[in-house]
């Protein structure tokens, strides 16, 4: 199994369906140290990104053989056009950068190792753009300590789905470990310590999308009745 | 919740929708959320563009019109807009002058404000970007997110948008925005939280007699929770405070805002500005400007933000030159 | 209560000292409780004075400049001025060409500004009465106190305030004024109740979902108490309203102002302006000219009215003229 | 005992007293069917009259050797200059009616009859400035049944401390009359039909005025040893 269009494609819907599921869930949270709106942010997004989806006319839409890269770099695209706020930039520039970092078409698509690197190509850009460090109490957090569950799972040799879901864990972890943290960038910031003993809302998005990776890799195994796994 | 409002998914269109209505002096473009001068300037000039989230009118859009702005970008409510609607803004206002963004200093909005800079770059436009960050309750340091940026917003547009109506080049412009900034504080108190529309509940709760101080613009809470005082009393924390990051000393002027967040009507900001104006004179300083009024609010919370920005002959010049705008005019 | 004030007995006094302060502008006469206009006109004109309860800023003292009163007297909140105040404006501000009253239809005003009148005249002065009663929410009858005044009076200060700047003869000014009052009509509804600062506690109680539709701006509860319902609803309700009592029809122009009680963002007005001119649209009712804020407050109190002034080529002519006081500015 | 000078210091006293303890009740009763500062209006007022009272200096001070009529006419002008609203004006323009119908220095001061007249002159005053009848829920609605029954009883033989005490009746029973009436006149009517169940503010601070009436001159007529009765 490799990270073909189809896969891209369910990991997006997945995201989507796991926000508009969650969004009030991540609007609590953000209300509690931010503004209250990281919920509506992320559901308005991903909502757009349904539309290009579902519209292959509209201009949003991913080109249709542009493989896997293509779709999540104009997923990415979509979310900073459509979401506005931190989050916005964030998500849709890691989303161009794991496009980037995919094969073209007309090269063989990415395996486990390929996908971990273009992950990572996605942690660099959430990174370089907000400036956050491990320990900030932001998307970090919770991208940081999933990126190094999938690599020591690839380098124990297991596949995407394995993989996939090592991410999730590591993510989800990161995220509920924001919890005791101060915040250092973003809005939660302005509230110094009393940002301490609430979770990130954007560290738990993280979470979601990366729950939602695993998922779809998972469900897409289960279709093909698990049958090579390398 | 009590609003006037349709639903919380629209409020942005239907108050743009009536912006639109309001003012034939402005042209609003709804598809794009960019609100722009009906009338252009009349020969190439540098154009100021501004935005943020919504939530804070009269600010951006209302600072739309000859002597401030050339266009505002009005993002979801307390949400930065997108680099979309910013492109979209300069390039319908850049008169081969250059565009100057006046960004106030929030982690979404400055990332979104760079990205659009970097797609204007792209397309050929020179930007400048001046980031405005007075508020004094915010520590500053590279490993916080920075000072926000509040009620100096208005002061940087005003004065960088009188200087751009006179044709200075774009690096004079920005960098007199800049000047301005860094000539400015703030500091605001809150009597009640703000509710976002879409939350529908108040950011944050506070008693009877509870004020929060050192607020943000977006309903965030502040430094800290004391007891509800008397206007002098609050006047006085708000200005010492400001002073003791400021450098002003005695013989020093300043113009000075009073800004309404929103929820407290004009008497109590009258209130409040004789307050602080005979605090600052017991310093030795002098208002020679003011302004009263609400002029970049947070929704319906209550409470005020004060911003001393200290001027001299020429920034003073630059604040009485005309202006025309929805929100701020002078003949 | 939560209030930016010292103490409830003084706001009056501190309020005058921060306008004082924050308008050089204006003479404001702390003891007399008089504002008036730091420059006088230069030759004689027919000067024009209102007053009335404070907590409606910026009505009066708001309204004083070139193009619009010479004089306002600010009662205590909500209750009318003296005649004492009244008679030291009409002095103050009289250049033999004689004084207009503005009065809103209040019997406390009504009253204070009949004697006034009488001592005015006992010293010689020329006085004419301008009474503005254009809220549609009262019965109007001779067995009543009759319409409220409110929203209008903004309209009959700025456009019978032109004409006197324009050097127009005393009863032409005064019947100006009547006319643009007589060609208004004006309808409110608020959200939450307003709370004097002497009586510590909201003038009625209204659960989270209610308004209450019809009130004045004193505080006082109004027609009926409903359901709050959208701003379209809202504003379709204030609309027709109106247009029951106010003989408009398709072709008609009206100058339509927008107005917040005190407590309710500019947003929100905006959402109400937009959905306004959309109804009046499908009257064939054409918005020629508007404003859009906070003009005629009720202390803290949010909700809305809304003005609508039938307008002609004269009376639009004046609305445009040039005004410059500090909530009223047009160059 | 006849209305001196003393006489109309002692009642003007008086009312200043009751408003002092009343206020509150006077401003909640304008708060249900008014503005909620009837209390305040008048002790803004009848504090003004003291402070003229006490310091003869005063531009407000009553004139030294003016009599009963003097004393009351100044107390009306300092009303209509220091209370404005609606009560100002209608009790200022009362007491100076009240005061300019009491006979000048040099004549005899007046008697029973006399006092009624002035009372009569009085509430004509209200009546001629607010244009309210009777029934409209004013002060129109205290005074005149206070009138009526002072007439009365001056009528039936009375002196003053008799007709002054029966005045205060009628003013208290004429104040709670105002229960059920719907207000016609003042802020109370644009309330219409939920103006009903309230007792008017200005109707029972009329009752105060005559009660304080009938105080002073009781007072008066005990420091007298009820010598002269007629
Ligand atoms: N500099 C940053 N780097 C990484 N993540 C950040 C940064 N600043 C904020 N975030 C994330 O963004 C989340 C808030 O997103 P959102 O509520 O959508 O935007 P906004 O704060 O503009 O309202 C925070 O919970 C945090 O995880
Ligand atoms: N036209 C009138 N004639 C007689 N009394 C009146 C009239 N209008 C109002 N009042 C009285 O005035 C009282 C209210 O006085 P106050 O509260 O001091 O003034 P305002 O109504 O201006 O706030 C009412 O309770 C009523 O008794
Ligand atoms: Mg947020
Ligand atoms: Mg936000
Ligand atoms: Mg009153
Ligand atoms: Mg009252």
């Amino acid at each position: 199994m490799d990270v073909d269009t189809r896969l891209a494609e369910d990991w997006v819907r997945a995201i989507a369906a796991a926000v508009e599921r969650e969004h009030e869930r991540l609007t609590e949270l953000d209300s509690a140290i931010g503004d209250g709106d990281h919920g509506s942010n992320l559901r308005r997004g991903f909502a757009a990104v349904l539309v290009a989806l579902d519209s292959p006319d509209s201009p949003d839409a991913p080109a249709p053989d542009g493989g896997p890269g293509a779709l999540l770099t104009r997923t990415g695209s979509t979310l900073i056009s459509k979401v506005g706020g931190a989050s916005g930039p964030l998500y849709g520039k890691a989303f161009r950068a794991i496009g980037a970092a995919l094969p073209p078409p007309g090269q063989p698509s990415a395996d486990a190792a390929g996908l971990g690197e273009a992950l990572a190509a996605g942690l660099r850009a959430v990174r370089d753009l907000g400036r956050a460090a491990p320990g900030d109490k932001t998307i970090v957090d919770a991208w940081t300590p999933a990126l190094d569950a999938y690599r020591e799972a690839v380098a124990a040799g297991a596949g995407l789905p394995e993989a996939t879901a090592a991410a999730a864990g590591g993510a989800e972890r990161g995220a509920l470990d924001t919890v005791p943290l101060e915040a250092r960038k973003g809005r939660a910031s302005y509230l110094g310590p009393r940002s301490v003993g609430h979770q990130d809302p954007g560290a738990t998005s993280t979470a979601l999308l990366f729950r939602a990776l695993a998922e779809a890799t998972a469900a897409r195994e289960a279709a093909r009745g698990g049958s090579d796994n390398p | 919740m009590k609003k006037l409002i349709n639903d919380p998914e629209t409020v942005l269109e239907d108050a743009l929708a009536g912006v639109a209505a309001a003012h034939p002096e402005l042209a609003v473009d709804v598809a794009n959320r960019v609100i722009t001068r009906a009338v252009r300037p009349a020969g190439p000039k540098v154009a100021l563009v501004s935005g943020g989230g919504s939530g804070h009118e009269p600010l951006h859009g209302g600072f739309v019109g000859p002597g401030m702005l050339d266009a505002a970008c009005p993002g979801e409510v307390f949400t930065s807009p997108v680099p979309d609607q910013m492109l979209a803004a300069a390039k319908a206002v850049d008169s081969g002058a250059g565009v100057v963004f006046v960004v106030k200093n929030y982690t979404g909005d400055v990332m979104n404000f760079e990205l659009a800079a970097e797609l204007a770059a792209e397309e050929g436009l020179e930007v400048r970007t001046v980031l405005v960050n007075d508020d004094v309750a915010v520590e500053d340091s590279t490993w916080t997110a920075g000072r926000r940026g509040t009620g100096a917003t208005v002061l940087v547009e005003k004065i960088a948008g009188a200087l751009a109506e006179r044709g200075a080049p774009l690096d004079e412009v920005a960098a007199l925005g800049e000047r301005v900034n860094a000539a400015s504080r703030s500091f605001a108190i809150a009597l009640t939280a703000a509710t976002v529309p879409a939350a529908g509940k108040p950011g944050f709760e506070l008693a009877a007699d509870e004020i929060e101080v050192g607020v943000g613009i977006h309903g965030e809470p502040g430094r800290r929770r004391e007891r509800l005082r008397p206007a002098r009393e609050l006047a006085a924390e708000v200005v010492e405070t400001i002073l003791a990051d400021h450098r002003l000393t005695a013989g020093d002027e300043v113009i000075a805002l009073v800004n309404g967040l929103g929820g407290t009507p004009l008497m109590e900001l009258y209130i409040v500005f004789g307050e602080v104006a005979a605090r600052l004179a017991g310093h030795g300083i002098t208002v020679a400007r003011s302004l009263v009024g609400n002029y970049v609010t947070s929704l319906d919370m209550a409470g005020f933000s004060l911003t001393l920005t200290k001027a001299d002959g020429p920034l003073l010049e630059l604040w009485d030159a005309p202006v025309d705008t929805p929100a701020l005019k002078r003949a």
